[in-house]
């Protein structure tokens, strides 16, 4: 049990992590597509890690199960979203950054 | 565990209050946009830490219908306000 | 202990007035919608806190859906576009200032405003502050009736049931709505062109899960958070999805069987209520044997107009008024 | 100072805050936006004051409910109703000086 415990606070703290790389991303990137980028980590790997860490506390698979779609379709709705935005963007003409 | 539950949930709003910038900012409407889609990410953690801690099952449920319908403002955005804003460009 | 749910509260309730003040103050419109959208979110959070699941799941499938989206495609048409959604440089709009919004009125008027607003928010905190601090309301009252209602959820056994006559008028409110903007709505719907690759993929994959969890939560609002408006704004929300995936309803259905689904829930609503005072009662006072099932029914069609209505407002113009819609 | 009366008055502000942009913005879209403002400043002080004892009133839940589905309803009429005037008169802001 506290293997359990301590193992689920280290994966929400690093899903935490990612949140806050993802904003931090979000705000000194310089333009839209590295901030897509900076997006999607937070929405994937954050969101994963804080799903796997609530996971293991929670009290039955039927709520394992929730956590998990859950986590699927922020990955599938973070991917549309971010191909759809980047691909208008491109149309538009939004010239990637280049150093 | 609650507590840190709860302080978890604070740091992630705390995270979103500070992503604020970028909607105020932009320069893009790309932009703002895209922070709203993390805003929506960011809920959805909130609330299934917050089902843990205040032992509601019922509000992953809420964090369900978020991640259903997060999509759909993005795709309202790419297909209406842009598309318009576009077609109208190349008239003038 | 107590006192991080409290900060927590706190931080969320500053934060929500804050974006109140900079999406009303914000010059740019499409950023004001955006900060509402995100207004949306913090909202059902505060719901959360409230301990009003039933609440926070409507703004849930209404705000993160259908707001943004109708909000968005409404700027759309009403701007000249390339100043604001269309932007690829800084916009030099001033800071959220909503007092130092220039247009309409004049200083002196500003000022007077802005002191009876002062007047009027300092009254309405001083009525709240002191009221009692603690008033039971009706809760008890649902709770000793709860066992007749059918149903164990209090939010549901008071919506469909204790306070049916509410929901029944809403649904003519939400009808009345749409008749309206039918009525006046005068843009065509300009169907965009059918979408192809990732948005036509993620219709795809969305709508029968929206469905499900629409079915989910209609079932479920017996006894836990959900029920009708929940589930009838997620199916409002895969119609606006698939209005703008480029689908359009075809024209066999676009007539009666339209008309017939988006009026099916008043419908049966009203006949269940008025075949209850055939059988001796009174008007929508359900036997409480079998309450339960005619609340899922009335719940079930409800469900169906909900979400048609929802899609049909966001569309804004008759379908079928135009050849091949 | 408790959670549901901090949230009570943080409505109370969001009401006054909208009725504020309705009387000031001539932009319909904003005052539509600002009648929104105001919704929720209402609904928040009708559940939040629900809760002040330890039962939770269910009533207020219900019709802060209906009232979600009515609002956006509302909304989208309001919407349309804007983009009519902006046919009729080419734009969708009222006009600075009332008509003589």
């Amino acid at each position: 049990m506290a293997i359990g415990e301590l193992l689920s606070i280290l994966l929400l703290l690093a899903g935490a992590v990612f949140f806050f790389a993802g904003t931090l991303g979000l705000l000194r990137f310089p333009d839209i597509y590295t901030r897509l980028h900076a997006l999607t980590k937070a929405d994937n790997v954050g969101l994963g890690l804080m799903v796997a860490g609530l996971a293991l506390q929670a009290d039955s698979m039927a709520a394992v199960g929730k956590l998990t779609v859950i986590w699927l379709l922020v990955l599938l709705a973070g991917a549309s979203v971010a191909h759809l935005i980047a691909a208008a963007a491109r149309q538009r003409g939004i010239v990637p950054w280049k150093r | 565990m609650e507590v840190f539950y709860f302080a978890l949930a604070l740091f992630l709003l705390l995270n979103l209050i500070v992503g604020m910038w970028r909607v105020l900012r932009g320069p893009t409407a790309a932009d703002r946009m895209l922070t709203a889609q993390l805003f929506g990410t960011t809920s959805v953690a909130v609330l299934l830490l917050l089902a843990q801690a205040m032992e509601q099952p019922a509000l992953r449920d809420i964090a369900l219908l978020f991640a259903l319908l997060a999509a759909v403002t993005a795709v309202a955005f790419v297909r209406r306000a842009w598309p318009q804003a576009e077609r109208e460009d190349g008239n003038r | 202990m107590t006192l991080l749910p409290l900060i927590f509260d706190g931080v969320l309730g500053f934060t929500l007035l804050w974006l109140a003040w900079q999406l009303l103050g914000s010059l740019a419109l499409f950023r004001a919608i955006v900060l509402f959208i995100a207004f949306g979110l913090l909202m059902a959070l505060i719901w959360v806190r409230l301990d009003a699941p039933d609440v926070a799941l409507a703004e849930a499938a209404i705000g993160a859906g259908l707001t943004g989206a109708l909000l968005l495609a409404a700027l759309a048409r009403v701007e000249p576009p390339g100043d604001e959604t269309a932007n690829l440089h800084p916009e030099k709009d001033g800071q959220g200032d909503i007092v130092s919004v220039t247009e309409g009125g004049g200083l002196p008027f500003r000022r007077w405003l802005v002191a009876l607003h002062l007047v009027l928010a300092c009254g309405l905190g001083y009525a709240v502050l002191s009221l009692p601090s603690a008033a039971p309301g009706l809760s008890e009252a649902v709770a000793n009736n709860l066992a007749l209602s059918g149903v164990s959820n209090p939010v549901t056994a008071v919506l469909l049931n204790f306070r049916a006559y509410d929901t029944l008028l809403e649904m003519g409110v939400l009808l009345l709505a749409l008749l309206a903007v039918w009525s006046l709505g005068r843009t065509p719907d300009a169907p965009a062109p059918a979408a192809g690759g990732v948005l036509a993929l993620l219709a795809r994959l969305l709508t029968p899960l929206l469905l499900l969890v629409a079915g989910y939560l209609l079932w479920v609002g017996g006894r836990a958070p959900g029920g009708a408006f929940q589930a009838g704004s997620l199916l409002g929300a895969a119609g606006v999805l698939l209005v703008l995936a480029g689908w359009r309803l075809g024209r066999r259905f676009a007539q009666l069987p339209l008309r017939i689904t988006l009026v099916v829930g008043l419908a049966l609503f009203m006949a269940v209520g008025l075949s209850v005072m055939l059988a001796g009662g009174r008007f929508l006072a359900y036997p409480p044997a079998s309450a339960g099932g005619l609340i899922l029914l009335i719940e079930a069609a409800a469900t169906l107009s909900i979400g048609m209505i929802l899609a049909a407002l966001f569309l804004g113009s008759r379908p079928g008024s135009r050849g091949g819609q | 100072m408790t959670s549901p009366l901090l949230f009570a008055l943080v409505g109370i502000g969001l009401f006054t805050l909208g009725l504020y942009a309705v009387i000031v913005h001539p932009h319909l879209l904003r005052k539509i936006l600002a009648v929104n403002v105001m919704g929720s400043g209402v609904f928040l002080l009708l559940v939040a004051l629900a809760k002040r004892s330890n039962s939770v009133d269910p009533v207020p839940h219900a019709m802060v409910i209906t009232g979600i589905v009515v609002a956006i309803s509302a909304t989208a009429l309001a919407v349309t109703l804007m983009l009519r005037v902006k046919d009729e008169t080419g734009r969708a802001k009222l006009p600075e000086t009332p008509p003589e």
